[in-house]
This record gives structure tokens, sequence and C-alpha cells, in this order.
């Protein structure tokens, strides 16, 4: 695949390296130190950080701002970008407030929807969805224009990436959505939290089957579990999440005071295994405000140092 | 039809309570079906008002009146000749039916007594579910029959979200995904491939973003 | 004079002048000669001159066609078994005192307490089988078939009078709860309820001086003793037949069997041995009342086919004058006030009532009885309506349950609408409740007047439809249920269209051999096969199936596609026999169906009749299979005793197999209970299971292997079978269609519900459409025929109407007010209005009930009940509260 | 059955407990009764099938109703009873007589007369 924007992470891809990426929740507060002191623990062991964008409906540090503070940092930045809380213009002013910055990724999401945050009371604005907005970004980028069809001066240069469950329902739509999303532009792809690794690599068969994995990077997500309590709480109440019971056993099984180790254990071996499966290019590593150990799971799963790109 | 539910007595003893003579006006359309604002809703209420006013010793004229809908000119006209006896008029139609009746009678004060909530369809008795957003865009040649705009929790035209989970939304396990339902009906009619249609992005022009529509049919105009 | 009061069972007293009790009909006094000392009082006292102290019992001939001998029993009397207490303590009572005692009229009021100290009980004991099943002390060897039923309901009301916590507990041999939805409600006793059933044979029961509790002494089932104490003990007497109701049958010539029944064949379950004479009820054998009453209407169809040549000859009909038009006249109201002898007069000041009805808008006349209902008082109101040009009347005197048709016949009389008529109680309703209160009894007495004048002048005149009737039945089904209704209907001179979905009439009793008693099925099935097709009176029409159904009672049209040709044909009728029948259970358990030595008794009965049982020697039987279990909770009632008649069979073949019958309950109820105990006498075994230990079974090449408990011993046991045969339960015929076209509600097995359990077991709930056989529930051939006849009955009463006057009282739909919600459409519990082409509601007044459900729910107040108008009840609302603000 | 219960209670018939309207209990409230019960057969043994059921409902209906407007939902009452039942009958129109009395009089009726002194 040719590169199409200055985006880092595109090249480190496009040069055949597993990429690395990591993210970090903005701070609900002003303080910027909330978003750099994460930033500094990763930041040589990853080759982008994304931003999460209001993440479970609950107000926030907007995206865009802290990732100008990476960029201020000399980071990569990927710009997180739900469809929930802007409508067509405000998404577009975003993607050129961000291009201004030199801000070369962006993942588009739908984003949680309201009821689950501070704000269940507001409107949810969903004006585009998510592949529109994947759409949209690469019409901007490719056609130089906006939606109104006005041109734009200085288009944005952005690798658009989209978001994939493998483990939602209905199941057997999971292949032809990842099919949609490429089909509306997306470039790389973040999967959400991999435990069921078979289930994982089903879908990696049949996406590699149908000449999926030649058409975009797919980054598989990794989330360390901390202990058994949340290995349940992720299996019962989080929305399209498949945690094996067998994982919420060794965890179980393993005492307390150990747990959060052999969680950083099962997620080291996972990212081992994944990184045989024919398509995985590359891994997004989710550590859920636990930042401080990004860096050993990336260690530990051999994927450190990260390569140079120019 | 449009579905309404009865507001609470509380609230509605709190905009009548100046009142002295009121006008409890029923409709008997879509609020008589899902029972919210027909005949024998504004008996209900007129009883109640009345009693709640003598009980804190006030006296007030209360009437009933049921009109056959309250979003035609004609019908509304029946009421002119009454309308100046009373201080207000409490509207237990819909909201259309509300303002129409306010636009007509500008000297009066009308008050809503239902809230107006979708349009929708009677899936059992006591049990209304939504249907439509009347978006003026129909897309439902598309979509299986099912409406993503108003049965999506996001109105996702390219779903289901990654929420999706045993057929349900995210935002409730009472809730079916509309994509899921979509899906099933597309593997039903064996139209499953056009799944993989892109869903174009949507002229939302024609819903409420366009600003208050009207329909406008000069065929039919007299 | 006080006496003791029988009717409370002697539990407590009663005057020497009395009224049986609350129901009685007629609901009149009557004096006990034994205690009246013939003082004259009440003689005196009575102001209708009802008091005759010379009236003598008298003779009087009757001429008649038919005679049905239906004299009950009575409970069994325990005095003579003396260890359970019986009469060495009070609290030790017949399950028919404890009846009393649970009774809102019984001598505690409800209240449930025992006799002895007037103590609320903690623990109640029931004892089953006393005066049944009982050879040795009683010499009942029968079973009287409700007692598990009662015993089970007391428990439960029991429990449900004590708010606190009451024990109870049932000693039984086995629970016979073998009736339609018994087993649900055995289940929720047992696990809801928590009331306790223990198998147990009763020692004694000793009453403990001190505490007035009783100390019951049992066998367990493994044999070992135990003692338990009770605060009471209720002894489940069984049912037996009187003594005077033997030297009637003896007056009569009939021939009784050995416990005093009347002998009755199998196949003609209600006729005596003497022609003419039918018998019904407990005394043609124990049973509940659902299947008296069943049979009553049984013993009145076999009557009815012998007077079906008299029918009409003797009936008399009135003559109504042409009704006046009343209708824009203002209301004339004349009202009534009765004294009701000193009924009401003795309490309420009935001239001041009188005096105030005068006062009160649109009343021209007032009047007062002493005795309204009389027949001269009749006479008196009619001159009056005339002669003041009445238009509405009110009575304002005793119930309406019971005088309005008779005051509205009266109105009839004078040409004015019956629906003009209205009544206040001022007897049930207040004199009576108030008789400690005079002043306010003549003030409520005002207030109900008053109330009863102003609905009186919202009333208007109301037509009373007349239909006819089309004289022909359809009977669903040509199984012994359905040809003996066909049978039923025809001989009383009443077409029957017969429909069978089968080439062959005959059914399920098809398949069957012979009854338990020996009676030969098959030449029975063969002779009802040729008399239905050679009856002129029923058309057959096998391979039929219905596939439309409309109409209403007395006139159906039902379609039906027949013969492989399916050539359609749409029969016109008055009523319909449901007779859909049912089919034997396919086991899914224990082998069958994969090893040919698994079978049913179905097919044990078809091979013993063709190869008889010369080469079997080990015989198992497994009894509940597909009965009593998750999927079909309830008992299937006929396969203990399918069990036992092969077993006996068997026996009677080769005395020296060993038959095992594995089983839960044996369930041999009423006169069964003889072949259970013979059975036993010619050595056949039975075994106990429990259903969370089934018997194991491993077909092998030596034999079935059926492994199982010996509750007495307390181990497993294995025997190695020739045959094993599992008694498989019935399973109702697929008529979820059928029920759909017709309307008609099935319970969760697929049974028809009849329109009332107890009280009317052959009807549907909806009208003109009847059900017999095992389209009801599972039963015996002899059940199934005596509820065939039942059904025919039924619909005989209305075939032989002419025509038929619909209740003016039925709900109105005002087609401009209507919103066609459907709120009428869905709240309706009889299917009745619909949408109609206008796209508004219509309610048909042949089919409405009247009970006003959808008048209540209209959300456009669209719909009134004629008669119950929102006006005519709220005009009474207003005046009975006029003047409290 | 010569049962006692006051005479204040007063009974008007209808066919059956469903058909009993919400309307027509409130006006008896509106006309100053202090207490309304329907009494119905007992449930699951409605005559009618399922009018009993309905009627429970509108009664819940009215006692929320009467609860919110301040005369109070304790007021209405539906009692299931079976036709040989005259004794619980009676006991159901003491009670009822003894809860309304403890409620005091229907407060319009208060209130009428705090208006007119």
């Amino acid at each position: 695949m040719t590169v199409k924007t200055p985006s880092k992470l595109e090249k480190i891809l496009a040069a055949g390296h597993l990429a690395v990426t990591s993210e970090c929740g903005p701070p609900r507060g002003s303080d910027p130190e909330g978003i750099t002191r994460k930033a500094e623990m990763i930041k040589d062991h990853v080759d982008a950080i994304n931003i999460t964008d209001n993440q479970t409906s609950m107000t926030r540090m907007c995206s865009l701002a802290a990732c100008i503070r990476l960029k201020l940092m000399g980071l990569e930045p990927v710009l997180q970008m739900v469809t929930r809380d802007r409508n067509r213009l405000a998404l577009q002013s975003d993607i050129l407030g961000a291009a201004s910055f030199d801000i070369h990724n962006i993942i588009c999401l739908s984003g949680d929807h309201n009821s689950f945050g501070d704000c269940a009371k507001g409107q949810n604005v969903h004006d585009l969805d998510s592949l529109q907005l994947v759409q949209t970004v690469r019409y901007m980028r490719d056609e130089g224009k906006f939606l109104g069809g006005d041109e734009i001066k200085r288009p944005p240069e952005m690798f658009v990436g989209a978001a994939a469950n493998p483990f939602a329902d209905p199941f057997e739509i999971r292949v032809p959505r990842l099919a949609k999303k490429i089909a509306a532009g997306a470039e790389f792809i973040q999967t959400q939290c991999i435990y069921n690794l078979d289930k994982f690599e089903e879908w990696m068969k049949l996406a590699c089957d149908r000449g999926l994995t030649e058409k975009v990077y797919i980054l598989a997500g990794m989330t360390p579990m901390k202990s058994a309590g949340m290995a349940r709480y992720m299996k019962n109440r989080v929305p399209g999440m498949d945690v094996p019971d067998e994982l919420v056993k060794r965890l179980a099984d393993t005492p307390k005071e150990k747990q959060a180790e052999e969680g950083i254990t099962i997620c080291v071996e996972a990212i081992q295994r994944l990184k045989e499966v024919k398509g995985v290019a590359g891994f997004h590593v989710m550590a859920i405000e636990w930042e401080e150990k990004v860096p050993e799971i990336i260690e530990r799963a051999g994927l450190y140092p990260r390569p140079k790109v120019v | 039809m449009i579905v309404a539910d009865k507001k609470p007595i509380e609230e509605i003893i709190e905009t009548t309570r100046n009142f002295k003579r009121l006008l409890i006006l029923g409709c008997n359309e879509c609020v008589t079906v899902c029972e919210a604002g027909g005949k024998k809703e504004v008996g209900i209420l007129a009883s109640a008002l009345r009693m709640n006013a003598l009980n804190q010793g006030r006296e007030v004229k209360i009437d009933e009146i049921t009109l056959e809908r309250q979003c035609d000119h004609e019908y509304l006209e029946e009421i002119r000749n009454v309308v100046d006896q009373y201080d207000g008029i409490l509207s237990i139609a819909c909201g259309v039916g509300v303002q129409f009746t306010a636009e007509k009678y500008q000297a009066t004060p009308v008050l809503p007594g239902v809230n107006t909530k979708f349009m929708g369809a009677t899936e059992k008795r006591g049990l209304w579910v939504e249907r439509c957003q009347g978006c003026g865009q129909c897309i439902l040649a598309t979509t299986g029959g099912i409406c993503p705009v108003s049965r999506c929790a996001k109105r996702l035209f390219n779903g289901p979200c990654g929420g999706s989970s045993n057929g349900k939304c995210e935002i409730s396990k009472e809730v079916d995904c509309a994509w899921q339902l979509i899906i099933d009906r597309m593997k039903a009619l064996g139209t499953l491939e056009d799944y993989e249609k892109l869903s174009p992005i949507k002229d939302w022009s024609t819903d409420r973003a366009g600003g208050p529509r009207k329909v406008v049919r000069e065929d039919v105009q007299l | 004079m006080t006496a003791v009061n029988p009717y409370n069972k002697n539990l407590d007293d009663r005057r020497a002048t009395f009224i049986e009790y609350p129901q009685a009909v007629p609901l009149a006094f009557a004096i006990d000669p034994k205690v009246c000392i013939g003082c004259g009082l009440c003689e005196n006292i009575c102001l209708a001159k009802a008091v005759r102290y010379a009236d003598r019992i008298k003779e009087s001939a009757l001429r008649v066609g038919a005679v049905i001998l239906s004299s009950g029993s009575e409970g069994y009397d325990p005095s003579g078994l003396d260890y359970f207490g019986y009469g060495r303590s009070p609290n030790v009572v017949t399950s028919e005192e404890f009846e009393r005692i649970l009774s809102a009229s019984g001598p505690y009021r409800g209240h449930v307490m025992r006799p002895l100290d007037r103590e609320e009980p903690r623990r109640i004991a029931w004892i089953q089988c006393v005066g049944s099943r009982d050879t040795n002390r009683c010499g009942n060897g029968y079973c009287s078939s409700v007692c598990c039923m009662y015993a089970i309901k007391e428990a439960m009301i029991a429990k449900e009078h004590i708010h606190g916590d009451l024990d109870c507990t049932i000693f039984n041999m086995d629970i016979r709860t073998f009736g339609k939805d018994y087993e649900k409600y055995y289940l929720r006793a047992r696990d809801k309820e928590g009331v306790q059933f223990v198998k147990a044979r009763i020692h004694t029961v000793d009453p403990i001086a001190e505490t007035g509790d009783l100390a019951v002494r049992y066998v367990d089932e493994s044999g070992a003793i135990r003692e338990e104490i009770f605060s009471m003990v209720v002894l489940s007497v069984g049912l037996q037949i009187p003594r005077a109701s033997v030297a009637l049958a003896g007056q009569l010539g009939i021939e009784l069997n050995k416990y005093n029944f009347v002998a009755t064949d199998p196949f003609l379950p209600v006729t005596t041995s003497r022609p003419g004479i039918y018998t019904c009820g407990v005394f043609q054998g124990p049973k509940d009342i659902p299947s008296s009453i069943t049979e009553a209407s049984a013993a009145a169809c076999a009557a009815g086919r012998d007077l079906a040549a008299a029918r009409g000859t003797e009936t008399r009909s009135i003559e109504i004058p042409d009704e006046i038009d009343v209708s824009g006249e203002t209301p004339r109201i004349g009202v009534f006030v009765c004294n009701c002898g000193i009924n009401i007069g003795g309490i309420v000041k009935v001239q001041e009532v009188q005096d105030y009805a005068a006062t009160l808008p649109n009343v021209v006349y007032t009047d007062q009885n002493l005795f309204t209902c009389s027949q001269d008082t009749q006479d008196k109101i009619k001159d009056k309506i005339k002669a003041h040009r009445l238009n509405r009347v009110v009575v304002a005197a005793c119930t309406p349950k019971t005088h309005e048709p008779m005051f509205q016949e009266t109105l009839q009389a004078c040409g004015i609408n019956k629906y003009l008529f209205e009544m206040a109680n001022i007897r049930n309703q207040n004199s009576w409740i108030h008789s400690k209160d005079p002043a306010g009894a003549t003030r409520k007495a005002k207030d109900l007047v008053r109330a009863a004048v102003a609905r009186a002048g919202t009333l208007h005149p109301l037509e009373e439809k007349k239909i006819s009737v089309i004289p022909r039945a359809l009977v669903v089904g040509g199984g012994v249920a359905g040809m003996n209704a066909a049978l039923g209907l025809a001989n009383q001179g009443f077409e029957a269209v017969l429909v069978e979905k089968e080439e062959k009439l005959g059914g399920l009793a098809n398949r069957l051999t012979h009854t338990i008693e020996g009676a030969d099925v098959g030449a029975y099935v063969d002779d009802l096969i040729r008399k239905v097709n050679d009856h002129p009176k029923i058309q057959v029409q096998t391979q039929s199936l219905i596939v439309g159904f409309t109409g209403f009672k007395g006139n159906f049209s039902t379609e039906v596609l027949v013969g492989p040709g399916m050539y359609e044909r749409k029969i016109a009728h008055g009523a319909v026999v449901l007779a859909t029948g049912a089919r034997e259970y396919q086991p899914k358990e224990y082998g069958y169906g994969e090893d040919p030595r698994v079978v049913t008794q179905l097919e044990l009965g078809a091979r013993l009749a063709e190869k008889g049982a010369g080469d079997l020697n080990e015989v198992v039987m497994i009894q509940c299979v597909g009965s009593r279990n998750e999927e079909n909770p309830n008992c299937s009632r006929i396969c203990c005793q399918s069990a036992i008649k092969n077993a006996l069979h068997i026996k009677a073949e080769n005395p020296d197999a060993n038959v095992y019958v594995l089983y839960r309950d044996i369930r041999t109820y009423g006169l069964l209970e003889d072949y259970y105990t013979e059975a036993r006498a010619k050595g056949v075994l039975f075994f106990r299971y429990s259903p969370e230990r089934p018997p194991e079974v491993v077909a092998g090449e030596a034999g079935v292997a059926v492994t199982f408990e010996d509750p007495i011993l307390g181990r497993r046991l294995q025997v190695s079978a020739d045959l094993l045969a599992l008694s498989a339960g019935m399973v109702a015929e697929d008529t979820e269609e059928l029920g759909s076209i017709m309307k008609l509600a099935r319970n969760a097995e697929g049974y028809f519900m009849e329109a009332h359990v107890k009280l009317r077991p052959v009807e549907m709930a909806t009208e003109g459409v009847f059900v017999c056989g095992t389209a009801h529930s599972p039963k015996l051939l002899s059940e199934t025929i005596a509820q065939a006849y039942a059904a025919a009955s039924r619909a005989t009463t209305f075939l032989s109407q002419s025509e038929m006057t619909l209740s003016a009282v039925v709900a109105q739909v005002d087609a401009d007010k209507c919103a066609s919600c459907l709120v009428c459409v869905r709240s309706c519990p009889y299917g009745v209005p619909r949408i109609n082409a206008e796209g508004v509601s219509e309610i048909d007044p042949a089919l409405c009930h009247g009970c006003g459900i959808c008048a209540g729910e209209c959300p456009a107040k669209a719909i009134e009940l004629n008669w119950y108008e929102d006006d005519q009840l709220l005009c009474k609302v207003e005046a009975l509260l006029e003047g409290v603000l | 059955m010569r049962l006692n219960y006051p005479t204040n209670v007063k009974i008007i018939r209808v066919p059956c407990t469903g058909k009993v309207d919400t309307i027509h209990i409130l006006r008896a409230f509106e006309k100053g009764a202090d207490g309304v019960c329907v009494i119905g057969c007992m449930e699951g043994d409605c005559h009618y099938n399922s009018g009993n059921f309905r009627a429970r409902k509108r009664v819940e209906q009215v006692s929320h109703l009467l609860e919110q407007i301040g005369i109070g939902g304790e007021r209405v009452k539906m009692f299931n009873l079976s036709s040989g039942e005259g004794p619980r009958f009676a006991q159901y129109a003491v009670e009822m007589t003894e809860r309304v009395t403890a409620l005091g009089p229907n407060p319009i009726k208060l209130a009428r007369k705090r208006a007119a002194a």
C-alpha cells in the first residue's frame, strides 16, 4: 500500500513493521498535565497515541486540544472523533482545526450513547454515522472539498481509521461490516479489546479470505485485566465484549495480589500469539487508567524498541 | 398514530390553578386510541380537577367537550360559540391539537394536558411503540422495512454499532437492536448482500433540521 | 325454642322456626316439629298467614313417562371406628363438620376454631379413606373419589383463614387427584402452600386430656411406627348410600350392586335395570360435583329420549298485550312500597317512606302493600298502572334477584315495557341489616327509593330481539363421544350432522378390546356405528375438515371440506357438540420405539386379545408415563385401571406370571378400587416409585431389565421382563386450528375449557357450544358416554326452543362517537365486538353477554350497556348523595 | 342471614364490576361520598371471565388520583366475594366504614363547610 499522508503511523505500517499504538483519556478538567503525564510514560514505546473523544459519554477535555498538547510535545497523536456530539459542520471544522496543527491521524467512531454518561438528558447528534465520517474525511482529503462542494484551501492530510468489533452481534455481518468500512475509505482499523483469541482468529481468517487485509491495516486491540473482578465486569456488563470463561477463571484462581501481574502476562501472551496471525498489522494497547504498564507489556511482547521512520 | 401519555395530575393542577372557568377539550382521534385524551379521559380529568378545587375551597366551572379532531379547523369551529365562557382551555389532544386550538382562539390560554410522545403503533393494549420520526425522506426500502432513524438509538444508517449484543441495543436490554432486526429481515428476504451497500449521507433538510415543514399539494387544493 | 342445627352438623343452634340455609330454595321458613311446642306465637305474628300447623305430609300421584333417581349419598359415620378418637374428643371432626367450620355461614362464621375450646388450631391432620377402601371395618371396598380433593381444598382454605402459621398434614394411602386440572391443584397445595402429604396407615388417634390436642400414631411407608401431635384431626369420611335410598330402590325394583350403588352397564351408565328409570350422581357411584352434574344432564337425555314424543304437549304460554309506546311521554312514576309483612314494616316507617316518595320528581302515584309480591297485589298494581297512566314503576321491597322478573311480567301485562321498572331493595339491604337502627333504616329506605325513582326517570323501553333457532346440531368428532351425542340428539328428534376427520368412525375406542368390567368394546363400537349410520336424523360426514365457522347461538354456519375430493359444504346448525377426543401419548421414555418388547397399555391390550398371555412370565408396567410430569402436569385418569385391567388379564390366562406395577399413586377411584383389590389378591405386585427416582430400563438380549426401588425393603430390585408396558397418558387431539376457527378456549394441555369447571361442565363459554368426552379431559368409556349424553341434553335444551329471546341488556355502540380504537375488541372476554365495514365497532346483540366491560373501557365513551347506561348509574350516585355537600 | 352493618353503606347494582367506570367512582366522591367499595367476584372466578381484573385496575387508578388531589386514595377499595358470602360482605362493609370513619369525612365536605362559615 502506498503512503498517502505525512502520518508516521502510516509510514511504519507501510514499511511492514508491526505498529504499536496506545491511548490516553483526556482529564476531566483543564489541567494539561493530565494528558502530558500519561503521554510521557508511554511515548518511547508506541508509534502513535489515540486521544479519546468524551469516552463513555463523560464530559472531558476535548480530544482536539489534547491532541495539540501531544503535538506540542513532538508526539504523534491519533484524533478520535465521534459523531455523537457534533453535526457535519462542527466535524468538518474540527478536522480543519486538527489539520492546522498537522495532526495526521484520525479515527472515526459513532461513540457510546449519551445515556451512559453525565449528559444523559442531552441530544445525541448523529448527523453522520461513523462510516459517513470516514467518507467525509477522505472526501475532504482526496477531493479537497467540503461536503457542501466548496473547495478547501489546504485540505487536511489525514490517515483515516475506523474501529471494528469482531465480537459484536450479529457475527455473520462482522466481516461484511469491515468490508463496508474499507469501502467507505478506512485505511486502518483498531479493534475492540480481544480476549477470545479463537474467535478473533476466525474473523481475521474470514477477512483475509476476502482479501480485506490487503486493503487495510488491522491493529489488534489489547487491554490488560487488572483483576478477576474487572474480567467479570467486562464479560457481563460491557456490551459487545467477549471474555471467555477460562480467562475469568485463570484470573480468579490467581491470588488477589498477583492478579494484576497475571493480567499483564495474559495480555503479553495474547500479543505474542496474535503477532503470528496473518493480517495483523500491529497492536493497539489500551491500558485504561493504567498507562504506566504499557512499556512493560510492549517490552515483554518483544515489540520494543520501536522502529524509526522518516 | 400519534402516541401521547397523560400528564401527571399535579402538573395539570398547577398549570390550571388560576382558571375559574375551564374547558377540558378532548380529541377523538389518536389520543383516544392511545387512551390518553378521549372523552373518557376528559371526564376523569374534569372530575378530578373539580374535586381538587372543591377541596381547596374554590368554586370552579369545568366543562367537558370532545371534538372529532383538534387538528382541523372545521371541528375546532364547533367550540367557537362557547370559548369566551372560559378563562382557559386544557386540551388533551396531541401537541398539534393544542397549538391549532390556541391559534384559532387567540384570546384564550390553551394548555396541554398530555405529553405527546411519538408516532407509533399499539403493540398490545397498554403498550405503544415508536416507529416513525417523520424525517421526510423514507429509506425503508433499503433497510428491510425497519427504520434506523426511529429505532436505532444512534440513528445509524450504516449500523450496527459495536454495542449490539444478543439482538439488543447498548442502551437497554429492553430495546431491540434495530440493525439486528434489519439484518434478520434482509436475511429472511434474501437481500443480505445489499447490506454492504453504503448508505449515503442523509439529507436532514427534510427533517426538522430544515425548519418547520409543510406539505403543499396543489392537486387537492380548492 | 332452641334446637340443634343439623345443617351445621350440630355444631351450633337454631330456632324451632328456621330457614335451613342461606341459599335454600325456596328461601322460606320452616318449623322443626321435633322441637315446636305449639305455642302459636308464630301463627299469630305472621301477617301473611303462612303458618299452618295442621299441614301434614300428603301423598299425591304423578303421571310420568320416566323417572330419574338422584337421591345422592350421605357422609360415612365414623362413630363406630373409635380408634380414630371420633366421639372421644370434640377436636376430632368429620370432613363434613370441618366444611361447616370453614363456612362463612357456619357455626363459627368462618373463623376456624376447634370445637373443644374455640382455639385456633396450629396443626391439623386429615385422615383419608375413613369409610372408604376398607373392606375389613366398614365394608366399603370402593374409593369415594372425592375425599382427596376436598381434603386438599379444606387444608388450603384453612390456611387461608388462619393467617398465622397453620401446619396441614394429609395422611393418605394414595393421593387421587385424577380430575381435570386437579393434579395442578395438588401440586400447588404441596409445593406452594406447604401442605404436607404423608403416606401412612393410621394406628390410633388419642386425645391428650391436658391440652385437647391429639396424638396420631401411624405406620409410615417403611413400616416404622411414628407419633405426631395435632391440635385437630379431620376424618375424611367417604360417601355411602343412605338406607332410605336402598329402600326406595327396593320399592322401585331397581338392582343395586353390593355397595348399594345402582347397578349400571358401562355402556349404559345412567340406565337402571328397570326400563324408564334412570339414575345419576352418587347413587350411580361415587363421584364429584362436575361428574354428578354431567351425569344429571345425561340422565335427562336418556329420559328425554323416552319422552320425545310428548315434548311440548303440556306447555302453556302467556298472552302478552301489545306494548304501549311511551316514548316522548314525560315519566309518570308509580312507587309501590312493600311492608313485607313485618320484615320491612316492623323496622322501617313505610308510611313515611311512601309519603316521601310522593314528593320526588315525576312520581304521580304511591302506594304501600303488605306483600307486594302477592298475586292480588299484582292485580292491584295493574289497575293503578292503568288508572294513573303510569309509564315507569318502582317497587321498594326486596331483592330484584328473586322478584324482578315477576314484577316485570306485571308491567308487561299492562303493555308497559319490562325495562321501565326499577326496584329499591329496602329489605335485604336495609331492614334486615339495620333492625337495631329503625330510624336509620327509614332514612336509608328513603335514600334508596330516591335513587330508584331517579333511575326510573332515565329508563327507556328496550326491545328484546327474538331469533329463530335452527333445530340441528353439528357434532365434531365421530368417536364414542360424538356418536353418543349424535344419537342422544337424534333420539330426541333433532337432526345431527356428525363430522369425523378420519375415514372410519370409532376414534380411540377402535383400539380398545374390552372394559375392566369385561364388556366387549369392539362389539359396542360396531353397534354404535351401525345405529349412527342407520339413524334417519343423523348425517355422517367422514374425512371431513372444518375450515370456517360463523354465526351465533341458534344460528351457526360451518364450512366443511368433505372427503378426498375436498368438496365444500356449508352446514347450518343451531348448536355444536365438540367431541374431538384424545390419543394415547407416544412415549419418549424407557426405550419405547427402540425395542419391540416395550409397549403401551393399549398395545398390550391388543396383544393380549390377539395372542393371549401364555408366553408372558415376567411383565413390568410403569405408570404415569407422559402424565404428571412437567410437560403434562395432569393425571391421565384412566391409566391405573388400564394397567390393572391388563394385569388381571395376564393373571387370568397365566396365573404363574409375575406382574409388577410400578406406580406413584394408584388411582382406581370409585368402584374401580375393587379391581385393584382383586389384582393384589391375585398376586400382582405393586411398587411405588418417586418421580425423582424413576425406574431404570435397559433392554438386553435376555429381557428388558427394569431396576426400581422397593420402598418397604428400601433396596433396589431388578426384574428381567419379557414385556414392559408403559401406562402412557392421554393427549388431546390437535384442535389448535379448530379452536381458533371457532374461537374456543383450550387449556395449556389442549383440552377444551368448559364455561365453569364445576357448574357448567359440558358447556363452553360460547353459547350454543358444548363439549364432551376426552376432548374435555381424559376419561373412561362409561364417563365419556355419560358426558356425550349430557352434551346432547344441554344442546337439546337449546334446540328445542323454536325461537330464543335475547336479553336487551347488551352493549350498544354509538357509531358517531366511535374512534375505532379496538379497545372494546381487545377487552371483551367473549371476542364479540368487531370493526365493521363502516370502520366502527359493532357489537352483535346475539353474541353479547351483557357484562358491560367494553362500556367501562371505551376511551371515546361510545359504548353504553343498555339498562345500565352511564346516566342511569350516575343519577343513582347523585341521588344517593343528594344533600351531602 | 340478617347481618349487621351501618346504614351509611348503600348499594348500586351493576351486572359486573367490569361495568364500573372510573368516572362513576369519581363522581361519587365529587358528590361527597366518604368512601366507595367496588365488590366483585373472586379473582379468577369472574362471572364474565375478566371484568373484576379490569375493575381492580380502575380502582387502583382512582385511588392514585384521589391521593394526588388530596381526597385520599384509601377511600376507595375493591373487595372480592363469592355469592354465598353474606357475612364477609357485612364484614367488608363494616371494615370500610371503620376505615372511612378513621379517615374522617370527605375533605370536600369540610372545605364546603369552611367556605360557608
